[in-house]
C-alpha cells in the first residue's frame, strides 16, 4: 500500500484538521472530530446532517455550507458514522427547525443514524438513498445502495432547506429528488482502506467491475474492459430502464478518485450520447470527483429528473468545500 | 458466581479475541463485505478494555450496559448497533448473578432486540444465524462453542439476504459471514472464561 | 493500460467534445478543436491565452472564463499545442487589447507559442512560468519546469485583466507572481500516455519519486517511501530555501490525478505547519486537483508570496470549469 | 536530378522510418523524456506522407516549405518547430536541383537556423550532435549515414543540456537522446533514395 499517510490509525483525524484547516472561513470541526458544521448557521432553518463513512470524500463533509449540509458525521473509512456523532451535530446546529437526516442506503448507516434519532432531543426525519440500480432489488432484501445521486438530493434540499422550507416538506422533497434519480458504477482497479492495507478486490490486467459500488463491492459482472462508448452504452441503458420516465435531466459523471478529468470528459461524451439517445435532454452536467472510493480508477453515470422546482434548487447558490456557484 | 476479576477476565478475554482476529475478520469482510469487520470490532474492544477497571467494577447489569455503550458509540458499521444492541438488552434482561436459564432467556430476548434493530431474520447470513443456536444450546444444555462455530460454518453454503453481502446476490455463497464468525468467537472467549456455563454454572 | 476511452487516437477530441459540453454555458470549442475560448468576450481586454500539452487537467481549459484566461490551447497528451493553435485563438478573442501568453518553461511550449507569437498579427507579449524547485538550476541549463505555479499566475493575472489592466502591466504583473512562486512534487505512481499504452516509469512497490515532474519525468531521487509529515517537511524546506522571502503566502496542495482528496488533505494539514515552521503564515489555501499529471498518484505543494494587490486579485470572482467563486 | 518520383520516395522513406520506429522512438523518450518523441514524429510525418501528391508535384524548395509548415503544425513538442525550422530554412537555403555542395552549404544554414530556434549547440544531446556531423561528412565526402549513426550512438555517454533530458542533469547520461535517432533515422531514410548522395550527387 502507497499513501501520502503518517499511519492508517491517524489517516482520518489528519485529513479532518487539514480539511477544517482549508475551509475555516465556511465551517467549524467539532469537538472530538465528531462532526463539521457550517460556521454560520441560520435560526429556525430546518438543519440537514448526512454522513456516513470516509474515503468518498468530499462528500460528504465537502458538501458542508451555505445551499446544502449544516453538518456532516464522517465516520471511519467506509464505515458509518456513531450515534454519539450525530447527536452532538444536532445538539449543535439543530436551531430550532428540527433536523432532516440524509442517509446512504446501507445497513450500517441506516442503524447508526436511526439509534442517534431515537436517543436525540429534536425533532429528526430521515431520507434514504438508494440511487444505484447496479443491484438488482427483490422484495425481501435490502434494497439498492446509495452512491453518486446522494450529492444531487443534498444539494436540491439544502437549496430548500436555506430557501426555508420547513422540515416535512424538505422530507417529502428529498424523497422525490431520489425517487427520481439513478446511478451506475463501474471499476477499473481496487481501492485500498488504508488500515486493511490490502486492496479490497483484484482485477485481472484486462478487467472491470461493472456494477461496482462505492466501497470497492462487487458489481453485477466482472468482464473484459470494454471501449468507453459501450461502457456508457450499458450503464445508461440499465439507469434508463430502471428510471423508466424521460424528460429533462441532471446528467453527473462522478470519478471514483483515481480517474483523470480527460477520461471524464470523454465519459460524458459518451454518456450524453447515449442519454439522449433514451430520450432524455441532458438540461444540466456536472463532471469530477464527488462520491468517490479512495484511490479507485472508474466511474459512475448518475440522471436525475429535473423539474422547474428542482432545477431551481440545483442551479441556487451554494458554497461548500466541493461544490461551489452563485457566491 | 460472576465477581469483578471473572468480569475483567471476560473483558480480556473478548477483547483479545476480537484484537487477535482482527485480519480475519477483516479478510472475512473483504471477500462479501467492505473490509471493515475486524477493524470495527478491534476499535470497539480496545475502547472497552481501555474501561475495564472501571467497568468490572460495576454490577453485572451495569457492566453490560457500559459494554453495550461503549460498542454503539466506537464500533460503527451494521456491527456496531447490533452488537451493542444485544450487550444492551442483555443488561436489561439479566440479574446480577444469573443462572445458566436466566442467561438463556436474557439471550433470546437480546436476540429478539438485535433483530428489531436488524430488521432481520435467521437464516440470512448474519451474526443471527450463530446468536440463535447459541441460545437453543444453552436451552438444551449442548455446548454453546460447538454450536456457535458450527454455526458460523454453516453461513458458508447461505445466500446473504442482510448485510453489505445482500448486495452480492448469488456472489455471497460460498463465504462465511464475518458477523458470524465474530459472534462465535466472542462465545469461545466468554465460554473459555466462565468455563461452567456448558455445565450449568 | 486500463482507461475509460474508445482508442488512443480520439482521446483527446472526445475529451474536449465532453468538456465543451458540459460547460456550454462559459466557452466554446473552436474549429478543428485548435482551442477553448470564453464564450463571452470583453472587447479592447488584453486577452490571456495559455495552453500546452493535455493530460494535466482542469489545466489550462478548465481555466477558461471569466477572471482567468480568454482562450486555452490544447495539445496531444504531454505534447505541446502547435502555432496554428495559438494563431487561430488569437484570431478569435484578441479583441484589441493584444494579447498574453501564459506559458510553462518546456522547450517544446516555448518555441510553439514563439512561433505563433512572431507569425501572428496582434501584439503579443510572454510570461514563461518556472516554479518547480526541484530541478536545480544551473547558469547554462533552460531553467526550471513551468508546473502548478502556472494556474496561480493565470488566476491572479486573469482577474487583473478582468479589471482593465493593460497588457504590458500584466506581464510585468505575472512575471512578479511567477518570482514569487515555487513548487515541488512527489509521485506515488506512474502515468500511462493513452498513445504510448506502457507506464512512463516504474516505481517498486515502496518507492516514491521525490521532485517528479507533471509528466512523470524523475526528479531529484528515487526514494523509500516516507511517512506524509516527513515527505511535506522536505518539500517545504526546498520551496521555502529557494524562495528566500518570508509572509503571507497561498499554499496550493495539488492532486497529481491518481490520489484521493483525503490524503490531499491529509497532506496539507502537514505543509501547514511545515510552512508555518519557516515564517509562512497560510493566508489562502486550494487543495484540490489542478495541474495534474494523468492518473499519477501523489501531489505537489506550492507556496506564493501575497500581497494586498495579488491577495485581491487571488479572491476576486472567477467563473471556470475548474475553479469558481465569487459568482 | 531530385524529380517528382523521387521526391515522392523521399518523402514515403521518411515517413515509413519515422512509422517504423515509432515505439523505438517513444521508449527513448520515456527514459530520459516524456514519452512522445515517436509519436509526435508519426503524426507529423503520417501528414506530410497524406499530402504527398501535392507535396511532390511542387519544386524542391517549395515541396520543403510544404514539409516544414506540416511538421511545424502537426508536430508539436520541442521536435516540431525544431524540423519545421530545419525543413523551412533548407527549402530557403536550397536550388532547385542542388549539388551534394549545395546541400552541404543548406545544411549548416539551417542548423544555424535549429540552433536559432532552439537556443541550442552540438555537444547538448540533442539532435544538433547528428545534424552537425550529417553536415561535416557531407562537406568532407564522408558516407552521412554512418556518421548519423554514430553520432547518434555518440550522444548516449552525453548529460543533456537542452530539451526535456537536461531536468535530469547526470541522470540523462547513459542514454541516446531520441532526437538524435529521429534525425539519424531520417538521413539514412533520404540517403537510401537519393543513393548517390555520398558520391557526389
Ligand atoms: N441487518 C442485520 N441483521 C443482523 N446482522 C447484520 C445485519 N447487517 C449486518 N449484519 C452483520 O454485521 C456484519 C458486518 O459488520 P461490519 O462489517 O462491521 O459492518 P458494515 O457491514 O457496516 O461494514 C455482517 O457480517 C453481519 O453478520
Ligand atoms: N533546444 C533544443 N535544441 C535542439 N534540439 C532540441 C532542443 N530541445 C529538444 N530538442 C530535441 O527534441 C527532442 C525531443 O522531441 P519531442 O520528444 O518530440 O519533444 P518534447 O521534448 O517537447 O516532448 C530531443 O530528444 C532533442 O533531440
Ligand atoms: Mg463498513
Ligand atoms: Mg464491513
Ligand atoms: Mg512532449
Ligand atoms: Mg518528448
Amino acid at each position: 500500500m502507497k499513501k501520502l499517510i503518517n499511519s492508517p490509525e491517524t489517516v482520518l483525524a489528519e485529513s479532518l484538521d487539514g480539511f477544517a484547516a482549508a475551509h475555516a472561513d465556511i465551517l467549524v470541526l467539532g469537538e472530538e472530530r465528531k462532526f463539521v458544521r457550517r460556521k454560520t448557521l441560520k435560526p429556525g432553518k430546518a438543519a440537514l446532517i448526512s454522513g456516513g463513512g470516509s474515503g468518498h470524500e468530499p462528500l460528504h463533509a465537502g458538501f458542508v455550507g451555505f445551499g446544502m449540509l449544516d453538518a456532516a458525521c464522517p465516520g471511519q473509512v467506509f464505515t458509518s458514522p456513531t450515534p454519539d456523532q450525530m447527536i452532538a451535530a444536532l445538539a449543535e446546529v439543530d436551531t430550532g427547525g428540527g433536523a432532516l437526516f440524509i442517509v446512504k442506503n446501507y445497513e450500517g448507516d441506516r442503524m447508526n443514524f436511526d439509534m442517534a434519532a431515537e436517543l436525540a432531543g429534536s425533532e429528526v426525519l430521515t431520507v434514504i438513498t438508494d440511487d444505484d440500480v447496479a443491484v438488482e432489488t427483490s422484495t425481501y432484501s435490502i434494497g439498492r445502495r446509495g452512491v453518486a445521486g446522494t450529492m444531487i438530493v443534498e444539494k436540491v434540499v439544502g437549496a430548500a432547506a436555506e430557501a426555508g422550507m420547513p422540515l416535512a416538506d424538505l422530507k417529502v422533497l428529498g424523497d422525490r429528488v431520489n425517487a427520481r434519480t439513478r446511478s451506475m458504477g463501474v471499476a477499473l482497479s481496487s481501492c485500498t482502506v488504508p488500515a486493511a492495507g490490502t486492496p479490497t478486490f483484484t482485477l485481472g490486467e484486462n478487467e472491470m467491475e461493472m456494477g461496482v459500488g462505492i466501497h470497492g463491492e462487487p458489481g453485477r459482472r466482472r468482464v473484459a474492459l470494454e471501449p468507453a462508448g459501450q461502457i456508457a452504452e450499458e450503464m445508461i441503458a440499465a439507469i434508463a430502464g430502471d428510471l423508466g420516465a424521460r424528460g429533462d435531466a441532471l446528467l453527473l459523471v462522478n470519478g471514483f478518485g483515481g480517474t483523470p478529468l480527460m477520461e471524464l470528459y470523454l465519459m460524458f461524451n459518451a454518456a450524453k450520447a447515449e442519454a439522449e439517445k433514451h430520450g432524455y435532454r441532458v438540461a444540466r452536467a456536472l463532471v469530477g470527483n464527488y462520491v468517490t472510493s479512495l484511490e479507485m480508477a472508474g466511474c459512475s453515470l448518475t440522471l436525475s429528473l429535473l423539474d422547474d422546482e428542482t432545477a431551481g434548487f440545483w442551479d441556487a447558490p451554494v458554497h461548500t468545500a466541493g461544490l461551489r456557484w452563485g457566491m | 458466581m460472576i465477581d469483578e476479576a471473572k468480569k475483567r477476565a471476560l473483558i480480556e478475554a473478548m477483547a483479545a479475541a476480537m484484537i487477535g482476529h482482527a485480519e480475519e475478520l477483516t479478510a472475512l469482510d473483504q471477500a462479501i463485505g467492505d473490509g471493515d469487520h475486524g477493524l470495527n470490532m478491534k476499535r470497539g474492544f480496545e475502547a472497552v478494555l481501555a474501561d475495564n477497571d472501571v467497568i468490572a467494577a460495576k454490577p453485572l447489569p451495569d457492566a453490560l450496559k457500559a459494554i453495550g455503550t461503549t460498542l454503539v458509540m466506537k464500533v460503527g458499521g451494521a456491527s456496531g448497533p447490533l452488537y451493542g444492541t444485544l450487550a444492551l438488552a442483555l443488561a436489561k434482561e439479566l440479574p446480577a448473578d444469573p443462572s445458566r436459564d436466566d442467561l438463556a432467556r436474557a439471550l433470546r430476548g437480546a436476540i429478539a432486540a438485535v433483530k428489531a434493530r436488524g430488521k432481520s431474520e435467521s437464516g440470512q447470513k448474519t451474526m443471527l444465524d450463530v446468536l440463535e443456536p447459541v441460545a437453543a444450546a444453552l436451552e438444551s444444555g449442548a455446548d454453546p462453542v460447538a454450536a456457535a462455530n458450527g454455526a458460523a460454518e454453516a453461513t458458508i453454503p447461505l445466500k446473504a439476504i442482510r448485510g453489505r453481502a445482500a448486495f452480492l446476490g448469488d456472489r455471497s455463497i460460498g463465504h462465511m459471514d464475518p458477523g458470524a464468525r465474530s459472534s462465535a468467537l466472542l462465545v469461545a472467549a466468554i465460554a473459555g472464561v466462565l468455563g461452567g456455563i456448558s455445565d450449568g454454572g
